[in-house]
């Protein structure tokens, strides 16, 4: 899909740097998989140069709307927050491989850290939309710093939360939620699990080693510094597993991923 | 009638004068979803050398103020691999494809553009010589005008498709490293490739890059092209192709004003798929604005006297 | 307890280390409205040649994407006016006070050395050898390992103060340069000067320089100069001094995360006449937030292994 | 004066390029005299990285405001453009040397040249005060170009406006229309008149062209492009007069302008 221009149908901040953004794009709309990424210039400025990528968060048929769930980190995060509903940013999308909705598996298990909960919205419907029962685990450091629960709350899914100040949910990490859980069972047989996580890369080292263990299949969606977005650029490598003492492969995020099955890539 | 974008770069004809730099346009294909490759004035692959190459650990890229540094520790499939996978795409375009070539030693290079000679459908050799010398302490072949002339020497002998030097910026006089490859055969001059930089995060007081240093690239760099191509073009020897940040018709029109024949762009690419088909059309109308019938009549037409 | 900003370069004690670049802050009084310049950690002043110079004619400057090109052709007032009319303003500050020097003979930047030598309160002579040899053909002093030992030798030989080599960042290995100018008694590095570029007026067709090309500066080349300023620090031969693209305390950061003694502030002036005082303050805080008591403690802190 | 951020009080497009902007800031208000500039960053972006120079087009004691009048050409105007009111930027300022009020001459003469009207207002109101009379010839290539004449209109001062398309005023450049009133004697005796010339670089050497022929003074406002605005960088030279074969010796527009006598300057 070309890149394009799209006009911005709403704007929101739902917490401190946490903003909603919702945009037209037919194209996208249409040929998006949940888990796949849009290519962001707020602006035709020179500084910051590059796109920013971020995870398709939900998307509107009705009013062929995409959103996406950010965090300003920086500055290039900084000016798309500050866009305004009636503006247009440059999107280039949808990127890369989504999630695979693994038929076998009817006990969705999605374990998102932070941010991290960025592409869920789409990939529960998704989900749901083939019969699966969609659990979703969510951790954050701070009570504050919840965002985006509602949309979850309200697609169907059963929603459990971790905080690491023990002020909202189970208290801890999320990974120990997880742990928790699938030790009791709570999700159902094992054998018709399937796990899908996205958060920092310590979390997904822990949800992948946890999948092991309990032999569920898992899918981590992963982050790496972009510049083409497309697979052009060899920017965004990230080391192919089991090739930390061979000569190093690299699987290339934009392309290959951003999301990949734990037993491609190496986790750390 | 139309305005005639066309120029010959030394035996390569091109039908219009942007092509998509070295590294930054993967194998083409990459970008066939996204824009009508069809339509630009050439391709220059990604570095190729004789065998595959991982490339560099991650991070391998990062932002700076209007550029980017990039490590991306020349990654590719190696020569072979690029005949069988990637080639036959690239010919199916119908665009001129130049192979961008880099080895780490003077026969690999000849090797490799030996075996490229085999092929059909090429329309020319780029030599990457800022790649390190194994066999001298991994200085660059182009920051030398001897090792410069062996390199360009031997790719010449072994091959009789059109030759493009492709210069380093990284050097004290760019002049006496032009002429050397030009004494070596080179058909052509590319410049410039990037800039060595740096850049820290100071959070974690670690470089930015996994490889501590890359090149910089990007809007940036575009005053330093621009000097270098000036420099080049007013030696007269043989054609050169511009390139170093450009994103806009404007900075396009820098390059070819200051005498190049052809661009590339590179960077570019990232910040927007779109530009070297922006440009190529744009072109079309500032030459006809202009009252110009060919982008030949712009090409070194810049005025310095005051 | 509050956190120490002082640093030594070489024999030159600074309260911070944050300076002023040459040719960027005029003679000091310039800005002494603007901003209170007895708080800075040093003055570089603009660079000072035997006999007056009128510089380039207009127009000497151009902004690029993230930075500037100047010609300004290294007008001055001369020594003798210098130390007439403006070292008095500058020696009432009590700040370090560093002449830039810059000349066309190796016996002129030692005699403008040796009349300076002469004066009270200067806490350095900064010599800029990036300026054109007109005995060898208009060839950058500092692009030779061997012209640039000469004039720092010459210089050294010239005056007790401590003496800072200004490097230029247009050579090919800027390590033997270095190398050179210590060996010729350099106490202190400073770099980097300015990169060639060059800019068109694609309307007028002329350079946007009356000069053609002049010099780049500004945060677009920040990450070259934090690069050849980690490859000087590696060397651990004598104290560096970063210069080129810092705006923010962040970029210093980098500079001082990277092994910078001290940095000068240029083109950032112009952005903001506050960016220097910013530095310094914002520099103390960034030290508390780390729980570091003084800025010797992050000078050189970078970790380069994964 | 430091730089300081300063609070936009209005920002209104009053033709299809120009733009007049007002804010807030005591110290220039109080400090200020007509013909000096104020150099002014849109944001803290670093593209476009410099501040711009503009000159003080009239100000407003009762809200200690300042206005510029300005005309987009390029991407600082165009950033400058977008600021809306309630916005701040950042204004170092008040900056060089204005026009110098000649009491010996009681009647002044202001030619302008396009945008060149804008330091007008502010210098007519300083006129007035000395009790001065003072006639305002103004041009503009076309008549849709023509902006911030009711400004100058509603200030006691006699408004002469040239079109090159004479589809107002009379037909021809400012400078025609100036040699007419000189010529015919229009404005008094011509030991009264004193010049004061704001435009394009050509026009400038017109004025004082006549001006040395009719034996008036004048003072022209200069334009160069600047980095530092306040003498320390020397980027801004212009040629000082009668220096062609000589040596050159340069001014500095921001620090020893940007107003010059005509005698000063070299003017081509
Ligand atoms: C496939 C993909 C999907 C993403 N989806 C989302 C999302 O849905 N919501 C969201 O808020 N963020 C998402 N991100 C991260 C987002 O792209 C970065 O936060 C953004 O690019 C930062 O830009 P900036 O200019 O604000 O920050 P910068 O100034 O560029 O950097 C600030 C900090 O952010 C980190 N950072 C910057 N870019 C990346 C990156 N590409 N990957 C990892 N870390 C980075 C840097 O380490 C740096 O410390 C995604 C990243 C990828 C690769
Ligand atoms: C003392 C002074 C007072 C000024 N007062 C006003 C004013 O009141 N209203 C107004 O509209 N403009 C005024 N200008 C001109 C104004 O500063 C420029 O138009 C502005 O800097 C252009 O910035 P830009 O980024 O939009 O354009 P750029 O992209 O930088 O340049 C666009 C074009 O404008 C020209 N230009 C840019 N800067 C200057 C400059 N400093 N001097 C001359 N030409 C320039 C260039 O030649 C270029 O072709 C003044 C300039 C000076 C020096
Ligand atoms: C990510 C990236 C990868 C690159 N890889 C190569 C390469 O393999 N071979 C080469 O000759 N140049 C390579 N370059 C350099 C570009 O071809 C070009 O010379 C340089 O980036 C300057 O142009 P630009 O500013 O338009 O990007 C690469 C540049 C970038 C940004
Ligand atoms: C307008 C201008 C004038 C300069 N004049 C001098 C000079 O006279 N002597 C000198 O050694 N460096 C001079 N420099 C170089 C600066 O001191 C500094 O090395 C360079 O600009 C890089 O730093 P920056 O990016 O912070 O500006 C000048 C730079 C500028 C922008
Ligand atoms: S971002 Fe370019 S290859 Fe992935
Ligand atoms: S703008 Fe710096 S001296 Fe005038």
């Amino acid at each position: 899909m070309p890149i394009h221009t799209c006009h911005i149908l709403s704007h929101e901040r739902l917490s401190g740097d946490v903003y909603r953004l919702k945009f037209v794009s037919e194209p996208i709309c249409r040929g998006a998989q949940p888990g796949q990424f849009v290519h962001i210039r707020a602006d035709v400025q020179s500084d910051p140069l590059l796109p920013r990528p971020f995870s398709i968060h939900d998307i509107d048929r009705e009013v062929m709307g995409v959103e996406i769930l950010f965090q300003v980190v920086g500055s290039g995060t900084r000016i798309l927050s500050s866009k305004r509903k009636g503006e247009s940013i440059e999107v280039l999308g949808p990127l890369g491989r989504g999630f695979g909705v693994d038929h076998e598996r009817r006990i969705s298990v999605l374990v998102a850290g932070g941010i991290g909960l960025a592409p869920f919205p789409f990939l529960i419907k998704r989900l749901r939309e083939s019969g699966h029962s969609v659990f979703v685990l969510a951790g954050w450091k701070t009570v504050e710093e919840i965002v985006g629960l509602e949309r979850i709350e309200s697609s169907g899914a059963s929603v459990d939360v971790a905080t690491e100040d023990g002020r909202r949910g189970s208290c801890g990490t999320v990974t120990k939620l997880l742990n928790t859980r699938l030790r009791a069972g709570d999700f159902g047989s094992e054998s018709e699990i399937g796990l899908y996580a996205c958060g920092p890369g310590a979390m997904l080292a822990t949800v992948a080693h946890m999948a092991r263990q309990y032999n569920v299949p898992c899918q981590v969606s992963l982050e790496e510094r972009m510049a083409c977005g497309v697979g052009a650029c060899y920017g965004c490598a990230v080391l192919a597993a089991d090739r930390e003492n061979a000569c190093p492969e690299y699987k290339l995020v934009c392309k290959d991923g951003p999301v990949f099955d734990m037993n491609e890539v190496c986790l750390k | 009638m139309s305005v005639d974008l066309s120029v010959k770069v030394s035996a390569i004809r091109l039908r219009n004068p942007v092509l998509v730099a070295s590294g930054t346009f993967g194998y083409g294909e990459e970008y066939a979803d996204h824009i009508d490759v069809r339509k630009l004035g050439g391709i220059v692959t990604k570095s190729i050398s004789l065998h595959p190459r991982p490339g560099n650990p991650p991070p391998r890229i990062a932002e700076t103020p209007c550029g980017m540094l990039n490590a991306i520790g020349l990654a590719n499939v190696g020569v072979h691999r690029f005949i069988e996978e990637k080639l036959p795409f690239l010919r199916s375009l119908d665009v001129p494809i130049i192979v961008n070539i880099a080895c780490s030693t003077v026969s690999e290079y000849a090797e490799v553009a030996a075996i490229l000679s085999e092929c059909d459908g090429l329309a020319g050799i780029e030599i990457n010589i800022s790649c390190p010398n194994v066999e001298r302490e991994g200085m660059a072949f182009g920051s030398d005008p001897s090792t410069a002339h062996t390199v360009v020497a031997a790719v010449r002998q072994a091959t009789h498709l059109p030759v493009i030097a492709k210069l380093t910026p990284n050097v004290t006089d760019i002049v006496t490293i032009a002429q050397s490859v030009v004494d070596a055969g080179a058909d052509a001059i590319s410049l410039i490739n990037t800039l060595v930089g740096m850049s820290i995060d100071i959070n974690s007081r670690r470089p930015k890059l996994a490889n501590i240093t890359g090149g910089l690239s990007g809007p940036a760099i575009r005053p330093v092209a621009l000097a270098l191509v000036w420099k080049i073009v007013r030696l007269g020897t043989v054609p050169v192709i511009g390139v170093g940040g450009i994103t806009t018709t404007e900075d396009a029109l820098e390059f070819f004003i200051a005498g190049a024949t052809a661009i590339q762009i590179g960077t570019g690419n990232f910040v927007d798929p779109r530009t070297p088909l922006r440009i190529i059309e744009e072109l079309k109308t500032f030459l006809e604005e202009e009252g110009l019938e060919s982008i030949s009549e712009l090409i070194g037409s810049l005025t310095i006297e005051p």
